[in-house]
């Protein structure tokens, strides 16, 4: 099909390329995409007269002008162009979950997208009805007394977190001494930044061989001072710390709360529950685990979910059964909220539908199938050329995901793992996940099979990695120059972080970048 | 178990049982139960989970579903009023096509190059978005308009190195109460004190003198949004942020970008830093699950240094063309985690792609229509419910979608007002009277609301007050 | 003219003056009127256009489809037990997105290498369909199954030469209307004469005795159905088809595809040619605009040169690789006009991928389990009606998913019965008296029909006829 | 981006390659798409007993065994690999339609989708109210007196006319001598193949120089025996017959009934209407003209209009209003029905959606700028060596579309109309029209630029034409191994019409081929 792949039986593959133009380019002046009503008469009145003196806009914006075909179109292609699981996406910490059409089209429903938030209650019983119904599913699998959904995102979960902590130290009057968050640095980075953010200091625990810290380290960083320890478990390597149970002992030894940070839930479904364990709260993520699609980057929502003690002071509403009602309460100590309303509905219904579709035999299954299949892909990639598996003392099986290193490949061959990256992509692999911050494992990437994807896809994600790996030693060039078969070729992010070329917006861009050709001469 | 539980999941390809046996075979475990040794047995859960029956089947799930949402009522059968941080806004077709393409609604973000239609989509977001504002920087969306608030709060103070914030005229108490959350509570070190400087309620503007009291140099920010809360279109915003800048505050402006092409864009008066609601452009109200807020400023290092967002930027490709990356991202979460600004995470980003898809329709023109339809409809309605007998509005005029009326003088609160309005099928406006205005209720009407809806609202409450 | 109509329209991009002048300067014309110079000026209408005003705003239109269409009532929120033609089945929804995707729901069709996909999903609707009834050769669907009969005997006629065609046992009014439009009437040259061998009332079934009297070798074709309209499974189809063979008539079968997991396929009887209707393999009833039909036989020349439908086969391409294309094209209509196969034209193709998702979403399991649950649940609705005073079932076995409920006993017409159902949200079964079967309805039971549902009809039944 | 486009400054284009298998050939056994409820208790029985004896069937079908996801992905697979307008389509006689997604929407509903024909009339008030709308519009825009829907297609609505006229016939007794149907050689194929099919004898005149059969040879054509005349105009040469009025006045004068199929309306819509040229019929494509999707080819609707002396005989039932109800009535004399139930409603109402966003002067500007778009596209296709118009010596203006021929291309470089017809591909231009049989003019494409595509559009189009005209004189290799940037490579379809060969189904290719590798080695 191209030059770039000669020797591979691997399926041909290119992604769609348009060459579109920005939307600042297109269109032209008089068209329009949408018109809106005229005023009735008796309605109809000078509209600047209805503006207060100076309070009106001089110039008009100078978005393009375009007909609706236009537009549908530009995005249609901008859709093509974007690889989003139409291959064989692994991208590790994030969960690939089927979204299921089902729940989408019931979600687009006129019940659901015309609501709004302030109806009358007994205007909105089917949605309070699926919010409590989710409700009482996520308490029966982590053991909690009440979940809230407000949270926009799993980082905005690990906020709340932190909010109905506070709210409960300064209920306590502790607040001013109990000022610290003991986590590790495999825990997400919301993690510490959310405490940073509601005002606490963090302290840090480093991995250590097995790939968790030591109960030492942990020790040495308990003290009245401590607000709460806050971690997920399994981290993101895949290991489960098998003496969290002993952590929670100790930190509420030392008169800390606990939070679970619940993300890493798909390998452990139904296996343990966050209060088992001991934890105060914890949190899941309905965009992740749970099915509803995650879009890119949202509408997310992170479901929080605490114990009768920390409940009062959760951001309002909740909702709540009385008899055969449902009805929306705050709490009586609540922090107030994090986000307007009650969070994103259409996810937390999607959410449902999912816990509902696999019922309590599926999730657990699930979580079978995904720890299954990572230790499967696991054992493959243990067979490449190239590559590291992060903590290699630890032997234990992994759980749904590892973390694996290119550390070799790049030392022997130039070739490092954003390169890999870019290079799989020309297979029609979805960039794979790499690591967060600090890279601990070197040339570090991620994979997680999860429970939709079937052996057939996962063999055909390690196969073209072997193939890109072995390019690199055959051919490094070409993987380093890669994407070869993707809707545009390697970018040059030199000017991401310059002041003087980065533009998040067309007109910044014009103004940095006057004098460049708007495209280079083909 | 039922005959089809046992079968293989429709969302699960391996959950066949051969498939299970070959992986099992190849990793050299006799069980998937042995998989799960690192967790201790005193760990393990192992009782029933008590979850409703399982509905593998889509016929019998979709049914429950639609079963279950026809209680509720909408606001397309039901005319409604209700505003108030949602507002019901015509959403054209093709944001719901274009959101609906399968290649973004999934579990996935990808590279500059396999997702570089999402990118350019992103983009076009922001620089749609900087248009209308009148700006040269945008990041993508955070969840909502108060958590731009409280976001552009703590730029100003970081940048300030100052704790105070005034938040100037009536201010939403839900979005109120995220702000508090971001800059709140006291005990914590990095508390930043918020000092509300209410609206004049004779005016419903921005009160001057108590303002220009309040604003000193500790004051890291000064906050007012055009329109505020009650509607009311801010005239004198140029003022204010000459006021703040005197003091060396940073002036935030919240204003709602589907007014931008009407009414003075934010950077037109001197506004350093815009958030506002995401909704209005093109997403539909969901139960309030449509929100999403916008950050903008000036493209000056000082300010893009401070954004917790991702921050999409154009970049060339190898061969000349454009492409799109992250700028700065290392000083997000992900980059620094506590030492990061703030934290960012997925968040609203979808919502951003029906944003552009709304701004690419609009245009100039469009905005124009839309702005000018909404003061025009809402003005009537106004005019309307100040003719109703016993029925008061303190503004009729400088407002934009939004009204106060006041119900004192029929005697009735106004929770009895909207009961007796949904007898006539119609949702009233929110019930503010808790907030301090007095028994009054905050209509909104938009482009969609027909003369006719409007006078069927005033027939109704003709009736209800007679 | 109101403002935003004299804005450009949105749908038309060059609806703007300058491009339209740009244009007709290109051209070298002074006016469009000039371009319309062709057409003489006594063949003009020059009338003012009296249509209902202009809803290009897209809120408008919106608003008044919505609006009208509330006036309907559907079969989600009232039970329905219609059939007869179009049933309720569940439609899978990835049957609406797969049809809702942007490139193929368009105006236009290509070439074989720049719409492979579509010709792949149609060439796959063929390869399953042929699984399901146990035959080689599939075309594309053409509109309905009544014209897919209406077809098949023209070609049964072409291919021995013969112009009658026997149709044995139950028939639904409203494909036989269909087939005599195809065949009849006597005047023309071409006719094709019907006899009807109608069912034996006692059974249901195929009265064979009349059959065996009417099939001479006169006979083009014996067509029947399983299940036929009744409801009722053919349990002598081979029978029927060898007595056809005998005569060296073609037998045509008319087989319900959603049964075909659980009954003999077509090919297993004998039959030449299989027809049936597409509608309930993933389709919407659409109010009746849901149908297809499908036309299958053999792969033999003889047949296959009759069809007059497209045909997408499997066909390398230049680097060996599966392309599809359009087998015997020059014998259709396109190819060869008046001296075609019947014609072909624009049909439901857009439904043949539907179906095509459908079939791959149930596989042989999924298609076992339909049919053995519609058998079910209409066995247990026939049971449960015939248990209701006064209320007979002819057949209470030997039926598919329809069977026919016998209201004479209850003294009331099955108008009356009908319209009190009404009063229980629930929409009866079809009032077919007026078609000789005496007061009688046609129940329709499928999967989505719940033993709740079923209860509720026997209830509201049991009340109305009290 | 490719090797194949070397020297152009047109865009960069690839359409999306995945490679797809058959489905046949995807799944593994056990697998699930769908899996339905079980029966009840009391409901549930042996499902064998419920079927007579020897009725049941004995294998399974050999159909793929597939997870939802797989089954999903798969088919989105094929989209993409459709090129279905996402570039540009200038595809000529089936007027390129924006096919608004607002009515698409709307059209989903339940109070759409799940309704059924045999409803009672009253809880169906809303469609018939518009479908009757939409008849009472055609009624404007044709001046016919009525509209029925039940057709399935253009050509279906060209067997309705047969059905419609042969019934008027045979009800004044006179079918047995008016047996045949005039036409033209430039008349769609359906009209001849569907009167053939009505049992009507068909006598077809040859165009002359100008474009249209004389007079004189009407004349002869016409008698006692003539049924109906019928026609299309403008034809898909893109040229009106200005003695069309005198043709209809001749072919009443032999006593004979008028139909104009009115498929090609674009460039006339507001112009004529077909009653006042003294036609008795018409039909319009609701899938075309009027913005309804065609998807590939349908559900589709030809709306077929007639006078008020026809409509007796339509086939039924037709939407009545009678004061505030709409109703559904037989016409007297039906002749019986075209297809199943009163048509294909959604299709219907989009149809209906269309009309009314456009309005009277929406419609009229449309024709306008169809003509004028057609007329310009012309001017620059005139300027392109290799290219021939069709009918020379007929110097006026075309209607909505132009019969071009690349004869000259041919026989100067050896590159023919399908080459080049695939070669545009390579460009993101879908496959062009060529032109009914017989093919008239040589090597022929009709080109139609609608009113939905902008100027630039249609220079894009002209321009990509123009580089692989070029191309046929610089390297006609290129053109004739043509696609090179598409989903597939060039068909092979030699076995098409091979019955050892052809295969429709799967299980005939594996009979026919089984030799073959199922795909060729890479
Ligand atoms: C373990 C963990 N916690 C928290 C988060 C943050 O979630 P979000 O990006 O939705 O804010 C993630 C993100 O994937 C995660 O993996
Ligand atoms: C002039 C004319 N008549 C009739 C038809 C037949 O229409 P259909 O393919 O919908 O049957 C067409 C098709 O495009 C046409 O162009």
């Amino acid at each position: 099909m191209t030059g770039t792949r000669p020797n591979t039986t691997l399926p041909a593959y290119h992604a769609a390329v348009w060459d579109e133009p920005v939307v600042m380019e297109m269109g032209h002046p008089g068209r329009r995409g949408l018109v809106f009503p005229q005023a009735e008469p008796g309605v109809a009145a000078d509209v600047r007269a209805l503006i207060p003196a100076g309070a009106a806009r001089a110039e008009a914006p100078a978005l393009p002008e375009m007909s609706e075909p236009e537009v549908l179109r530009h995005y249609l292609h901008l859709s093509q162009m974007t690889l989003g699981m139409m291959g064989v996406s692994l991208f590790g910490t994030c969960t690939m979950k089927y979204n299921a059409p089902v729940s989408e089209q019931v979600a687009m429903r006129p019940q659901v997208a015309e609501t709004h938030p302030y109806q009358p209650e007994e205007t909105l019983q089917g949605t309070l009805e699926l919010v409590h119904g989710f409700d009482t599913i996520l308490r029966e699998l982590s053991g909690m007394d009440q979940f809230v959904f407000q949270a926009g995102g799993g980082a905005d979960a690990a906020f709340t977190n932190m909010c109905v902590m506070r709210g409960y130290w300064a209920a306590k009057g502790e607040l001013g001494r109990r000022n610290e968050i003991v986590t590790t640095i495999q825990s997400h980075p919301c993690n510490p930044a959310t405490a940073a953010a509601a005002g606490f200091k963090v302290v840090t625990l480093m991995v250590e061989e097995n790939g968790y810290p030591s109960i030492e380290a942990l020790k040495a960083a308990l003290s009245d001072r401590t607000a709460a320890l806050v971690l997920n478990n399994p981290d993101d390597m895949g290991i489960y710390n098998p003496e969290i149970k002993e952590w929670v002992r100790l930190a509420k030894a030392a008169g800390a709360l606990c939070f679970y940070d619940h993300a890493n839930f798909n390998g452990v479904m139904g296996k343990i529950r966050a209060r088992d364990l001991g934890f105060d709260a914890c949190m899941f993520m309905l965009h992740k685990t749970f099915g509803a699609p995650k879009g890119g980057g949202g509408p997310a929502v992170g479901a929080y979910g605490c114990t009768a003690e920390l409940a009062p002071f959760m951001p309002g509403p909740i909702v709540a059964k009385e008899g055969d009602r449902y009805t929306l309460k705050d709490g009586a100590q609540t922090v107030g909220k994090v986000r307007e309303f009650w969070g994103n509905v259409p996810q937390v219904l999607k959410a449902y539908a999912w816990a509902r579709a696999m019922g309590a035999d599926g999730i657990r299954e699930a979580s079978d199938i995904s720890v299954l299949a990572n230790n499967y892909m696991d054992k493959r990639l243990s067979e490449i050329r190239g590559l590291a598996k992060s903590n290699p003392a630890n032997a234990m099986w992994r759980m749904e995901m590892t973390r694996w290193g290119l550390g070799p490949l790049k030392e022997e061959t130039g070739v490092g793992t954003l390169h890999v990256q870019n290079r799989m992509t020309d297979f029609g692999i979805d960039a794979y996940w790499l690591s967060h911050e600090p890279w601990v494992v070197p040339e570090p990437f991620t994979p997680e099979a999860g429970e939709m994807y079937g052996k057939e896809d996962i063999d055909l994600w390690v196969d073209v990695l072997a193939h890109v790996c072995a390019e690199a030693y055959s051919d490094p060039e070409i993987v380093k120059t890669a994407p070869h078969n993707q809707a545009i070729r390697q970018l040059d992010g030199s000017g991401l972080d310059d002041p003087a070329r980065w533009a998040t917006t067309w007109r910044a861009y014009r103004r940095k970048h006057a004098k460049a050709p708007a495209k280079a001469a083909e | 178990m039922r005959e089809n539980e046992a079968s293989a999941h429709p969302w699960m390809a391996n959950s066949v049982a051969d498939l299970k046996r070959r992986m099992l075979e190849a990793v050299g475990a006799s069980s998937i139960e042995e998989l799960f040794h690192q967790i201790p047995e005193d760990h393990r859960f192992r009782g029933e989970l008590r979850l409703p029956p399982s509905l593998r089947s889509e016929p019998e799930l979709k049914r429950h579903l639609v079963r279950t949402l026809s209680k509720n009522a909408t606001c397309e059968e039901t005319l409604s009023f209700l505003g108030a941080g949602v507002w019901q806004h015509h959403v054209p077709a093709i944001c719901d096509t274009v959101y609906g393409r399968t290649e973004w609604l999934t579990s996935v973000f990808g590279g500059p190059s396999s997702d570089h239609g999402r990118n350019q989509a992103w983009f076009e977001f922001g620089a749609q978005l900087g248009e209308l504002v009148d700006m040269e920087f945008v990041g993508l969306p955070v969840y909502s308009w108060g958590c731009a608030i409280g976001h552009a709060i703590r730029m100003a103070a970081r940048m300030t190195g100052r704790r105070k914030v005034v938040l100037a005229g009536a201010m939403d108490p839900e979005r109120l109460s995220v702000v508090r959350t971001y800059c709140e509570p006291r005990e914590t070190a990095t508390h930043i004190a918020i000092v509300h400087v209410p609206h004049d309620p004779r005016t419903g503007l921005v009160d001057m003198a108590a303002l220009k009291a309040a604003v000193g140099t500790d004051v890291a920010a000064v906050y007012f949004e055009t329109p505020g809360y009650n509607g009311m279109i801010e005239p004198r915003a140029a003022e204010i942020a000459a006021l703040a800048r005197a003091a060396g505050a940073e002036t935030i402006a919240g204003c709602d970008p589907i007014a931008l092409g009407v009414l003075a864009p934010p950077g037109s008066f001197g506004a350093d830093i815009a958030v506002g609601p995401t909704q209005p452009l093109g997403v539909h109200m969901n139960c309030g699950g449509g929100v999403g807020g916008y950050i903008a400023s000036r493209d000056e290092e000082r300010y893009a240094r401070e954004y917790p967002t991702l921050n999409v930027s154009i970049a060339p490709t190898a061969d000349g063309k454009h492409g799109f990356g992250l700028s700065l991202f290392h000083q997000s979460s992900y980059g620094m985690r506590e030492e990061g600004k703030d934290w960012t995470g997925n968040s609203v980003y979808m919502w951003a792609v029906a944003n552009a898809v709304y701004m690419s329709l609009l245009g100039p023109q469009g905005f124009r229509e839309v702005g000018g339809l909404i003061l025009q409809r809402a003005h009537y309605a106004a005019g309307r419910l100040a003719a109703v007998r016993c029925v008061r509005v303190p503004h009729t005029t400088g407002f934009f979608k939004e009204f106060l009326v006041d119900f004192a003088g029929t005697g009735r609160t106004v929770a009895e007002i909207n009961r007796a309005l949904r007898d006539h099928g119609i949702f009233g406006g929110k019930d503010v009277s808790a907030e301090g205005f007095g028994p009054m209720a905050l209509y909104c009407v938009t482009e969609i609301h027909t003369k006719d809806d409007i006078d069927r609202l005033a027939a109704a409450l003709e009736e209800i007050c007679r």
